[in-house]
């Protein structure tokens, strides 16, 4: 049995149908990268797995329960933690605050400490309001809220969007180092590249469709597809 | 000129009253994403349930923990029955849903206690009045000055140290993310409704020494709050503060030079706040 | 995609335009129906050879326009437009059958001026299909006696059944609820008594021994004026057009009252007033159909006056509080010129807008004044807050404290210990059981009913009731000019206030006003005893005199 | 034949207007409930374009509704303006010019903010009205003496006359609704309505189309107002309450929003039920509470209020023929 199953989902976004029997599963340690153009469901399919969106057909499962249909503060609260594309920090409170409020429900949370050490640059900050950040620093923020629950799985929704080369590289040490703990990380990346840096295998999503799973290696010798749906 | 000086602080007791009405608004405002039409309403439901605890045992301090139980468990019944269904609602419908309720909850209270003004007299021990600076001021309205600003402490104390504090603060910017980081924000939600309306009680039973307890009391209040949360900033706890300082400046000091206008002055400040900074004084950009 | 959206907003400025085009050609395609003004039509075949000649006349426009210009003027003649005469000539003709042949011409407009008009009631009698015109032909035949009446308001429409009907407007939610609840009370009463010839009904001359009104049981519906202007006129014209009401009566604030009172005038129907203060209602804004029974503001003045001097002394300083609108302008001014005449002096009036509910700016100035009595013109829930306040203030302990209109249920809000010594006047005050018998009826046939003691309003409701019920008994028909023409008469109606009548120059009662002074709260017998009644003052002795008040009273018809 | 088409709803529409007061008549009211209704319906056509068609909620109508009315009337009692239709025409701009300043501001914001802000500059209309300007309004008794309306030397005098008159006013402003609604600027309104982010994106001036939108209420507002003087000779203060703006908002959602007829059926509805409840012996006074219930029942349960609930049944009902193509 798999960590993570998606087992034929189809959502819908309003009256727009998005996902389209989207089947998919993550292993125990694993890192997938959900990969595909702008607007092919890959966060449609991220939201739906956190219950921010519910599947109108199909269903979502993880370490055995169904959690489609559940909403999000239960399914976190089970072990899957998303971090938003839009990383979502908490403006009006501090650095430390947004870590403490991730860590509040969490069963066993990591210490402060562990944090900081993992994030040095955190630290520094722990005192300013979550709106000062930069860029990269929110994301720092928003990666390390999901580690301090110790989440099962990780949802990384386009990780280095919007960074600069140099902390694209920083982050990018980060998650391997993640990965190589033996972390469980479904990642969506437009990043191509990257991503399949960090996958041990790969879904390419077009049109709210699935149309391939591959390993990174397998994919890489097929440049028809890279092109066809991935632009590279 | 000491009367300008008595007019600040007819202006600075009024304040305190509308900032703490208006912080039960803009946090529940904040938290839920929609504005409380049956805040007035439920101001009035305190004055009415401090009222009858007064007229039984003629002690003011259980009429105000009656005010505060009674909406708080108000509050809890509606958003349990009502509010919840709308979570997932476009906000006008959540406007639509609670002035429908401010209705229902006026003509109850007319039903039950009749369209009868009530009886709420100045507590004995703040009935009198005392000389500040050569004039005589009345005891009560310092006394809900000082009322108002515990309670503001107390909210304070709440909001900025503890978790549930932590918690609903950071749901007002964005509870999804609290939600997605596994807290029940649901519970929150009908926690800080229901904390909502045990402000609006609470202030309707501190303020009606003042009034006139019927049923129609609370509207007039309703608007004026809107407009300090307005002024303040939404979802700002000091800005609510602000903002009913300011407002109740703008209404005593420019009802001693022309009375008139004070209530036309009121919103002339609204809409320049809103010229020079539409988010309010203390509001946060790109909210609302 | 793209291409659509762009092709939507490269023609969104052309719009207004296209919008302009729609507004002139409907506006134009509308207007034709007013140009057939010679087709003749008088039936729904009528309409439909209007609308064929239409049709020959718009050839150009296509065959739905013509449809709506059909509809239209069928709209038009099926709710009783007159399309074929241009209204000169329409005056023209109805003064000739209004000379001529007046019990047959029922649905003719009868003379009068354009201009004056809001209402044409002949017409409207004729209620929309045409039809009437022969039902009111069928009534007038039944009823010789009166067919040489010209019509007038809802006489006879309104008369011609077993019963007749009256409208009852009362304010049952709104800040005023409490008190339309009590005008509900006295007039449900008033009328059962009258139908039922029971009560202080059975106790007036004229009607003693009768049961309904000229034999006629006399219905009655309660609406809702919601305390605001604008529903109160609503409920009383469906009164009056859909249930021919020969009276109605009503309204807790003078903006409803006069409002309704202006209606009445128009649709010419009786308007007994509810509760009113103000000097305008038969001042300016005084009406033929109207008669007001309250106090107003100089009688409340006139009779205070005397008793505050007697009770404070001479050259006492006085200073107000005045809501901003008419009746409170006018209340001030009543007891300021009263008061000045007496040997007082006015400190200040200050004017606090309408409605106020923290009035602690107006009194600073008051509790920082050197005045030595303030007199609180506010009323009603404004009178209950400003007057805590002002308590609060300590005002009460420099100043004696006056409320010249105590509002029905301001006591209850205040309290005895604020209302203790406090001197004021009220339209009525169930103490006065104690010096006439009448009131000692109403009283206790009021408690028998409702279980509660009547308060001003309820006595407004019966007695208003009771005057107009004596008038048209004594007048021997519904028709209004008449019953108020008895009115003016002045012969007195003996009530639960003994003798009272109106003034025919205004329509301002003439009656006696009670002086109350609260009680000490250990005096009190029963929750409501909240006064003493310190004198019963003549009405004669305190009327404004008629050349003061500019009343211009409107034409009978 | 799409020309044939677009002219039934405008003739069932007038085929209505004809009947109206027979129909009121029969449920027990008159010509004046009917012209009312009216009224009603006018102002909320405004209201419905935009709360149905843009989405945004107003708290603030009876502002322009007060103003338009008050304007009009004012220049009629006192022969300032001697046609009615001037008259009307001069009070449907000023509250359009109203409306334009207070959408100005009020739109600078969305949602409840938005609707927070139109009420309370309602309230500061309310309050003008009543103070400082109640030399002009007549303060807290109004102004009375309205004339009835006289258009090309035709007197409407008659209640029945003065009917036709709103009528033929109503239906005037009900096609010309339905051609903005219609427009490509309707269009774009729905767009905002369905997304105003997307709209923006899509090169709209969302804040400027809204602004337009909101003045044509505000004079639609402002023409009914007049009416209301013409019809019942007399115009209360109590068109500038908060009163007012929620009374025509909770019409609006009960007919249904988005259908323009929504605010007629509701006006209907809630007239007939007050009236209705009112003389039911065991509710009387309590007549507000059980139509504030029906209300949250109404919008809990039927998002789409009468005439939407209606048009979907309709729909489904239909759903076996090739459905019409829509006008998007």
């Amino acid at each position: 049995m798999s960590l993570l199953e998606v087992d034929a989902v189809n959502t819908y976004y309003g009256d727009s149908h998005i996902l389209f029997d989207v089947s998919m599963r993550v292993e125990e340690g694993e890192v997938v990268a959900l990969l595909g153009r702008n607007g092919s469901g890959k966060t449609t399919t991220m939201m739906t797995v956190m219950g921010i969106l519910t599947p109108r057909s199909g269903e979502v499962r993880f370490a055995g329960h169904t959690i489609s249909g559940r909403q999000p503060y239960e399914i976190a609260g089970l072990g899957v933690q998303l971090v938003p594309d839009t990383r979502r920090i908490v403006k009006t409170i501090t650095v430390q605050e947004n870590l403490e409020l991730a860590a509040f429900s969490a069963k066993s949370p990591w210490s402060l400490a562990r944090i900081y050490e993992t994030f040095p640059r955190l630290e520094q900050r722990k005192s300013f309001m979550g709106r000062s950040l930069s860029g990269g620093e929110q994301q720092m923020l928003a990666i390390a809220r999901a580690l301090i629950r110790d989440a099962r799985v990780l949802l990384l929704d386009e990780p280095f969007e919007g960074l600069a080369p140099i902390i694209v590289r920083d982050l990018l040490e980060t998650t391997k180092k993640l990965a190589s703990e033996g972390r469980t990380i479904l990642i969506v990346e437009q990043n191509v590249r990257a991503a399949l840096l960090l996958a041990h295998r790969t879904y390419v999503l077009s049109k709210g469709h699935v149309v391939l799973e591959a390993t990174p290696a397998d994919l890489e010798a097929r440049p028809d597809v890279m092109h066809r749906y991935l632009g590279v | 000129m000491h009367l300008i000086e008595a007019q600040a602080l007819n202006g600075l007791a009024l304040g305190a009253v509308l900032s703490l009405v208006a912080l039960g608004l803009t946090i529940v405002f904040g938290l839920l994403g929609f504005v409380n039409f049956a805040h007035g309403a439920l101001f009035m439901v305190g004055a009415y349930a401090g009222w009858v605890v007064y007229s039984q045992t003629e002690n003011f301090f259980l009429a105000m923990v009656a005010a505060l139980v009674v909406t708080f468990i108000v509050g809890l019944v509606i958003e349990r029955v009502l509010i919840r269904m709308y979570y997932r609602r476009p906000p006008e419908d959540q406007i639509l849903v609670t002035y429908g309720l401010a209705i229902i909850l006026v003509e109850i209270v007319r039903a039950i206690f009749t369209g009868v003004t009530r009886q709420m007299p100045t507590p004995a021990w703040a009935a009198g009045t005392v000389q500040l600076a050569g004039i005589f001021y009345p005891q009560y309205r310092l006394v809900l000055i000082v009322i108002a600003a515990v309670t503001l402490a107390i909210l304070y104390v709440v909001l900025f140290r503890t978790r549930i504090g932590l918690i609903v603060r950071a749901g007002i910017d964005d509870a999804l993310i609290v939600n997605i980081l596994g807290v029940n924000v649901n519970r929150t939600f009908l926690l800080v409704f229901a904390l909502g309306a045990a402000i609006a009680g609470f202030s309707g039973i501190v303020d009606a020494p003042l009034l006139a307890v019927n049923p129609d009391m609370g509207t007039d209040l309703l608007v004026q709050s809107f407009v300090v949360v307005v002024i303040g900033g939404v979802g700002s706890f000091f800005g609510a503060i602000l903002g009913g300082l300011i407002a109740g400046e703008i209404i005593s000091l420019t009802t001693a030079f022309a009375a008139d206008y004070s209530s036309v002055a009121l919103y002339a400040a609204m809409a320049l706040v809103l010229i020079v900074r539409p988010q309010g004084l203390l509001g946060v950009e790109g909210r609302a | 995609m793209q291409v659509k959206r762009n092709a939507l907003a490269g023609s969104g400025s052309s719009a207004e335009p296209r919008i302009v085009a729609a507004l002139t050609t409907t506006a134009a395609r509308a207007a034709c129906c007013f140009v057939v003004r010679n087709v003749p039509l008088t039936t729904a075949d009528g309409a439909h050879s209007a609308a064929l000649h239409v049709i020959r006349s718009v050839e150009p426009y296509d065959i739905p326009t013509v449809a709506w210009i059909a509809a239209v003027t069928a709209t038009l003649s099926a709710v009783g437009v007159n399309v074929r005469h241009p209204p000169q000539e329409r005056v023209r003709v109805s003064f000739k059958d209004a000379t001529a042949a007046p019990s047959a011409k029922r649905g003719a407009t009868s003379p009068r001026k354009e201009t004056d008009l809001p209402v044409n009631r002949t017409e409207f009698l004729k209620t929309g299909l045409g039809t009437a015109a022969g039902l009111g032909l069928a009534g007038a035949g039944w009823d010789w006696a009166r067919a040489a009446e010209t019509p007038i308001g809802n006489y006879p429409a309104g008369t011609e059944g077993s019963s007749v009907f009256v409208g009852l407007l009362c304010d049952l939610t709104g800040s005023y609820s409490a008190d339309g609840e009590d005008l509900r009370k006295g007039y449900l009463l008033a009328l059962d008594d009258l139908n039922n010839g029971t009560g202080v009904m059975a106790k007036i001359a004229s009607l003693a021994g009768k049961k309904g009104l000229l034999g006629k049981k006399v219905e009655y519906k309660v609406a809702d004026t919601e305390t605001k202007p604008d529903p109160a006129v609503q409920h009383a014209t469906e009164f009056i057009t859909q249930n021919k009401a020969i009276m109605f009566c009503g309204g807790v604030s003078s903006a409803e009252v006069i409002a309704m009172a202006k209606l009445g005038q128009q649709q010419k129907v009786i308007y007994m007033t509810g509760a009113s203060g103000s000097n305008d209602t038969t001042g300016k804004d005084c009406q033929r159909y109207c008669f007001r029974s309250q106090l107003d503001a100089y009688m409340v003045a006139a009779s205070l006056g005397p008793h505050l001097v007697k009770a404070y002394g001479k050259n006492r300083k006085a200073i107000y509080l005045t809501p901003d609108y008419s009746y409170g302008h006018s209340l001030a001014n009543s007891m300021k010129a009263e008061t000045e005449k007496l040997g007082w002096k006015t400190v200040a009036d200050v004017v606090a807008p309408f409605p106020t509910s923290d009035y602690s700016s107006y009194l600073t100035n008051i509790a920082n004044s050197d005045a030595d009595v303030f007199i609180n013109i506010e009323f009603g829930n404004d009178g209950i807050a400003s007057t805590k306040q002002a308590a609060q203030f300590g005002i009460m302990k420099k100043m004696q404290l006056v409320i010249p209109n105590i509002s029905t249920y301001l006591p209850d809000g205040l309290g005895p210990e604020i209302m203790q010594g406090v001197y004021g006047t009220q339209d009525w005050y169930w103490r006065l059981q104690d010096r006439y018998p009448l009131s000692k009826i109403f009283v206790q046939d009021f408690v028998g009913r409702w279980k509660i003691r009547p308060r001003w309003t309820a006595h407004i409701a019966y007695a208003q009731t009771a005057i107009w019920a004596d008038a048209v008994t004594r007048a021997g028909t519904f028709n209004p000019v008449n019953v108020i023409k008895t009115l003016e008469e002045g012969k007195p109606t003996n009530l639960m206030l003994g003798p009272v009548h109106y003034r025919a120059g205004d329509h301002q009662q003439v009656r006696p006003c009670p002086v109350l002074l609260g009680k000490k709260p250990s005096a009190m017998e029963g929750k409501d005893d909240f006064f003493d009644v310190v004198d019963v003052v003549p009405g004669e002795r305190v009327m404004q005199p008629l050349e003061d008040t500019s009343c211009k009273l409107p034409a009978y018809s | 034949m799409a020309r044939a088409r677009g002219a039934i709803v405008p003739l069932a529409m007038l085929v209505f207007l004809v009947a109206f007061p027979t129909l009121v008549g029969f449920a027990g009211g008159g010509v004046t409930l009917a012209a009312r209704i009216l009224v009603l319906g006018l102002f909320g056509l405004g209201v419905d374009l935009l709360f149905g068609f843009t989405g945004l909620l107003s708290f603030g109508q009876a502002a322009f509704y007060g103003t338009g009315g008050f304007v009009a009337g004012y220049l009629l009692i006192h022969h300032i303006v001697p046609s009615t239709i001037l008259a009307l025409a001069i009070g449907m701009l000023v509250a359009a010019v109203a409306g334009l300043v207070v959408g100005s501001l009020a739109l600078r914001q969305v949602g409840v903010y938005f609707a927070m802000l139109t009420l309370a500059f309602s309230q500061l209309f309310y309050f003008l009205d009543n103070s400082p300007l109640r030399e002009l309004t007549g303060g807290e008794n109004g102004l009375p003496g309205v004339p009835r309306a006289e258009v090309f030397g035709i007197h409407f005098s008659s209640l029945q006359e003065t009917y036709a008159f709103i009528a033929i006013v109503y239906f005037i402003g009900f096609v010309v609704m339905r051609r903005i609604v219609a427009s490509p600027f309707g269009h774009v309104l729905r767009a905002i309505l369905d997304n105003p982010i997307r709209a923006a994106a899509a090169g709209h001036d969302v804040y400027r189309y809204k602004l337009v939108a909101f003045t044509i209420a505000a004079a639609y507002a402002g023409l009914a107002g007049g009416l209301l003087g013409l019809f019942q000779g007399y115009l209360p203060p109590d068109m500038f309450t908060i009163d007012q703006s929620g009374q025509i908002i909770v019409m609006e959602v009960i007919g249904g929003p988005g259908t323009l007829v929504g605010p007629l059926i509701g006006a209907t509805v809630w007239i007939y039920l007050s009236q209705v409840l009112q003389n039911i012996g065991a509710i009387g006074s309590l007549w507000k509470l059980v139509l504030g219930l029906v209300f949250v029942l109404l919008i809990t349960g039927f998002r789409r209020g009468i005439a939407g609930g209606v048009s979907t049944f309709l729909q489904q009902w239909q759903r076996r023929e090739p459905a019409p193509v829509p006008s998007e």
